[in-house]
């Protein structure tokens, strides 16, 4: 089973032999690397450019003007926020030219803790990205879905965001959950396509012949199906909401989790219906809890729920704290932790009116 | 590169342009200053709200625009513009009522819907970019489409313009960065139009490199610092420019000396700056000179084109505004719009 | 009555005269101009910098650092937004070094819309800034206001985030409203402060003797007393939510407009204190509507008061598009306006659990 | 400059440097080395997430440190330093302990109490302001303690050290512009220790200035570049570039050369690597020719040295995490700390 890393290799040279993409740019993502996750090892297109985060997002804005197919890395989200001006041309070029340009181009960068990152490589990104007008904003949760949302990312005409939660970048696929054509046998594909040890001069990827998969953008997936308590997440924190509600379960608490998969669009319609069914919501994610992205989300929610809610709606996010520590005693008590997302899940269980 | 036959062709010092060069020059260098008086006009009538323009850099600006390899796609010239830049586009083709419509704010404005400030212009026909008004971003983009330029061959080539203040910004040293890389240095000709101003503030109390093209000089990069006030010298000088970087595929970083004779803005007044060289009555003057147009023939260029941009205004003036509804289109492409040009 | 851009004026010179400022640097603040907005005019200690966001910031860190008091101008908050990076190190400076160092700067920037200024004159950063941990944040929607939060955020020992409405730079105080020691005479005030027009090189402003006022961060300010709904806000909207409160009288609406006037903190006892009186809420900003800061405010409202609401929390903001547009007709269709408000406050008031 | 007494003082090629100096940056040189070594065998061990460090970077580093006047506030010199620096701060008389306590992220770990990755510094008493890892923001900061120590007077500058790579972001200009304000030109000591690498791409793919240091000229800044990695050059070079900035209160770009023995990080293996110039090595050759030092001498401070740090580490290992709660210390502060010292 392909990991996501793995996975987001074949989207990308999927998308560069047949869907148009030209260069896959920034730092240490060509020879020898191929990515500090390896996630562009053995691609055609990939280039190393100067360590210079503007230039790379500026680099690939021209790129998309001149009617190009560029996918820009930022090495971590972490050290994206001197372009934030950039990000906002970007996502406004379309709007300010009234139509005569748009910008097509896909940002990617690995986001999130989980991998003793301390201050600077366990960043998340989803509340600055989602004000970000004009951009399109995918977060996969599985190689699977990595590799689907890469390929719509790839042909949307419009500025795509790629958060690939880092701490997944070597989880596998669960079976049911492959992508069509990959070989069975992991290590048959890691010969196939992970570039050997040492020197890589010679080398050359061969690429099992795995089909167009376009997963929509907007389509969220349920993970788990529940009549207690609707949890929304995404990203590394969907995996810890599938395991809660799998302890739950014992307890008589069903608790239905869906992976949004994209935060813009964001597929209102089976929160919606979620919430209707068990009326109680959480929303799980990792960034730094205030103006967070679920706090949008239980905006609306109290805007078109809030006569079917039998418990206020929740969120369980990050401190509020300048950075994730280094320490695994400072970083648990600063991102949300399984136990507890189960102890949320059961006190909206519980909760009485 | 000195001994390449172009540059012999142009580098002579008493090669005079051809006189029909000059009178079109002339012309659009006139229709330019004559549009900025009218936008300022507007302004000082509550016939819109912001001016910013290039009064001052016309006999640069014109001579650019006239140089551009104009169309859309590869093989054309990219360009990376910034706010001073009306002379180029009229040199372009564009029309200045179009102009009068974005300082309006009306539905019809090509460039933008109503929605951004005059000067900021966007036009695919021609490569044109969208202008924005932070300063600088455009010299982190421009490496974008040369890049794109380099790999397709060909002579189109990538032209990012901005002002002397703005090269403080690190995207400027970006430009410089990108532009050079061993193996992949692009046709990508930078220039910077300094007018010694970042609104208030002097040039020479913010940056200590005496000329600001030497900063190319560490990269390898080919410089050089022209009096922009002349539009001889500026075409001249440009065609030299832009065809070592048609040919060679290499940057060249030009400097050029222009006025800012309005001032910074309208928000600083917009008033005419005595004390600051007039590329225009200087070009004029010597036209007259050296007989090649009458002060008879000005007079009525100047008469006949002042009449059309008050038809133009009038026009306008009558144009509706944009519907409060299109606020949301265009906040999302339906299809690649990028690609259609032929390549 | 001193204008809001006198009252930040004074303040700055009470600063570098009693409070150890040493720095106010950005673009065009020293002379000739003392700032677009003429709000650095006669300052001893202003003095012009290249322009370059990134090394404004970097430099105010870096003098505070050093034991200095700087005050770092922003021209315009839309062009702020490739500093977030150095905002990021900023605030989490004493937090990084285990409290070895600290970061005492003010940032000041003007935001919002309202003076037609198109695309890049009008954003509002409320919702990137309050993301930030480790910064105080504060929008005076009042010249005395402005001065005393100023003069708060002069002697904080944290980065401290000053957000002066644009619109509002020239409103003049309230009778009332005064800040002490200004003299009662507008007139006789310019001639005092304002720099005259032309040539200003042998100009030097003769100051009032305006004494300290402190105004802490974290004390909301009640504009309007009312029972039926509450309506939090800053910055401009608070004139627009007291005009509209003020409408709405006519038909027996009373509501409570609170001017939150410091985001982080937030004096959220008194929005507390209001709902529970209320029952109904209404956040309002300029910003764009998604992960909007007043979402946060939600989320807290339905954490804490869910079960005293007799109507879901609402929030007006900005349209999620990427720009406001120039036309007047694109701008209002953007930022939420006085007829709006009236709306909004009337459908919380009528509306029946 | 170049007739001043202490220029003529450092510049003669063969003045050796006293053995007592000698001796004392060779101590330091191998006891960067070897804690650098201890920290890699930690991680290799599972003590610690993260290791990235200096190991090849002591001959310049260490100098450095020995050169640099000492203390807190204007009047001594402050340090922004990058995540190679170990060999500056055990010059300047940090314990080798204190590295392993933040590897090993224990509560007792004094740069960032058990957050930061080890060789993130933070040391107020010696003005060393804290190290942090996005690349090259120390270049935007560092004006700022130098434009107070402008105003201040005296003898205190400002040293802020980078990588090659790092040099592409916009920062690094952003220092050049702002140090050489005509007028305000800074009292600023620019480094770039240059290792032909940014993690796995070479500068030579990416850069085309051959010397990094030319970036300096446009801007009027006196430049250099040297071997890093031989401790003589390095300790003559920045005496000679600190006593200019000290006594000039001008800027200064120094670009050295050095080594980078054990790879980018524990990232990539952090596996020593052969090809490289090892300046230490070539150093102890040196001594004993020279009969500074002999074999066994090195062997016995080597093998103490060792124990030492061995020592160091069972009493890290057994230091207790930092508690839960400890993430909301510190969040704000409560009093301004940075003005403490004496000024
Ligand atoms: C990033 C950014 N900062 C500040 C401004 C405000 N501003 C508009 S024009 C200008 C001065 C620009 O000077 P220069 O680059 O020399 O160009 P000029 O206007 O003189 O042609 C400034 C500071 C801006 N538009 N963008
Ligand atoms: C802004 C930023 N971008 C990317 C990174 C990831 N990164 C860490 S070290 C490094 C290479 C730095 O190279 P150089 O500046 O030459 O310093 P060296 O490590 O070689 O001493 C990169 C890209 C980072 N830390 N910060
Ligand atoms: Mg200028
Ligand atoms: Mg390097």
């Amino acid at each position: 089973m392909a990991t996501m890393v793995q996975a987001i290799r074949m989207a990308l040279h999927v998308g560069e032999e047949r869907l148009g993409v030209t260069d896959i740019l920034g730092e240490d993502v060509g020879p020898p690397l191929g990515g500090v996750f390896t996630a562009t090892q053995g691609l055609r297109t990939a280039w190393n450019t100067p360590l210079d985060e503007r230039g790379i997002i500026g680099a690939a804005m021209g790129l998309a003007l001149a009617g190009q197919r560029p996918i820009a890395e930022i090495q971590f989200c972490d050290y994206v926020y001197n372009t934030i001006d950039l990000l906002k041309l970007a996502g406004g070029m379309c709007w300010s030219s009234n139509g005569d340009f748009n910008c097509p181009m896909v940002m990617m960068t690995p986001v999130g803790s989980g991998i003793h990152g301390s201050l600077y490589h366990s960043h998340s990104f989803d509340a600055t990205a989602t004000h970000l007008p004009g951009w399109k904003i995918v977060m996969p949760a599985t190689p699977r879905d990595a590799y689907g949302l890469m390929l719509s990312a790839i042909v949307d005409p419009n500025p795509v965001m790629f958060l690939a939660p880092k701490a997944l970048m070597r989880v596998k696929s669960l079976p049911g959950e492959e992508i069509p054509g990959e070989p069975g046998d992991d290590k048959q594909l890691a010969k196939m396509i992970d570039a050997p040890l040492g020197d890589r001069s010679a080398w050359r990827p061969s690429w099992p012949d795995t089909p167009d998969l376009f997963i929509p953008f907007g389509e969220a997936k349920i993970v788990r199906a529940g009549e207690t308590v609707t949890v929304v997440t995404y990203g590394r924190m969907v995996m810890e909401c599938a395991k809660a509600a799998d302890e739950l379960r014992a307890e008589g608490i069903t608790a239905e989790v869906i992976d949004l998969r994209s935060l813009h669009p964001v597929d209102w319609a089976t929160i919606k219906k979620s919430v209707q069914k068990t009326n109680r919501v959480l929303y799980v994610n990792e960034e730094t809890e205030v103006t967070n992205f679920g706090e949008h989300l239980i905006r609306r929610t109290v805007d078109e729920l809030f006569y079917e809610l039998h418990a206020p709606p929740r969120l369980l996010a990050g401190a509020f704290v300048p950075y994730v520590g280094l320490a695994p005693s400072l970083e648990s008590a600063s991102v949300p932790q399984r136990a507890g997302i189960v102890q949320a899940i059961r006190e909206l269980a519980k909760h009485r009116p | 590169m000195n001994t390449s036959p172009i540059h012999h062709a142009t580098n002579g010092v008493d090669a005079h342009l051809a006189p029909d060069l000059l009178v079109r020059m002339h012309e659009l260098m006139l229709q330019t200053r004559l549009l900025e008086e009218r936008l300022i006009t507007m302004i000082r009538q509550g016939d819109g709200y912001f001016w910013i323009g290039g009064p001052g850099e016309e006999a640069f600006n014109v001579p650019l625009g006239l140089l551009v390899n104009k169309g859309e796609g590869l093989s054309h010239d990219y360009l990376h513009l910034h706010y001073r830049s009306s002379g180029t586009l009229l040199a372009l083709g564009a029309e200045p009522i179009d102009s009068l419509r974005q300082m309006k704010s009306v539905k019809t404005d090509p460039y933008s819907g109503g929605r951004n400030f005059v000067g900021h212009y966007s036009a695919r026909k021609w490569n044109v970019v969208p202008i924005s008004s932070p300063i600088e971003v455009q010299f982190s983009m421009a490496p974008g489409t040369a890049i794109a330029q380099k790999r397709a061959g060909g002579r189109g080539i990538t032209i990012v313009q901005g002002g002397d203040a703005g090269t403080a910004e690190g995207d400027f040293a970006t430009c410089l960065i990108w532009a050079s890389r061993p193996g992949n240095e692009l046709p990508l000709l930078m220039i910077v139009t300094n007018n010694s101003y970042g609104i208030s503030t002097t040039y020479g109390t913010q940056h200590g490199e005496p000329r600001i093209s030497d900063r190319g000089k560490a990269f390898g990069i080919k410089t050089a610092t022209i009096d922009g006030n002349d539009p001889e010298v500026s075409y001249r000088e440009l065609q030299k420019a832009m065809e070592y970087v048609r040919t060679e595929r290499r940057p060249f970083l030009l400097e050029a000396h222009v006025s800012r004779l309005y001032g910074h803005s309208s928000s600083s007044g917009a008033n005419f700056v005595e004390d600051e060289v007039d590329g225009l009555a200087r070009f004029e003057a010597r036209l007259v000179e050296r007989r090649i147009l009458s002060r008879a023939t000005l007079d009525d260029m100047r008469t006949r084109m002042t009449a059309e941009l008050l038809a133009a205004y009038q026009k306008v003036r009558e144009e509706a505004p944009p519907d409060p509804s299109s606020i949301w289109d265009h906040v999302f492409a339906t299809k690649n719009v990028n690609d259609g040009g032929a390549r």
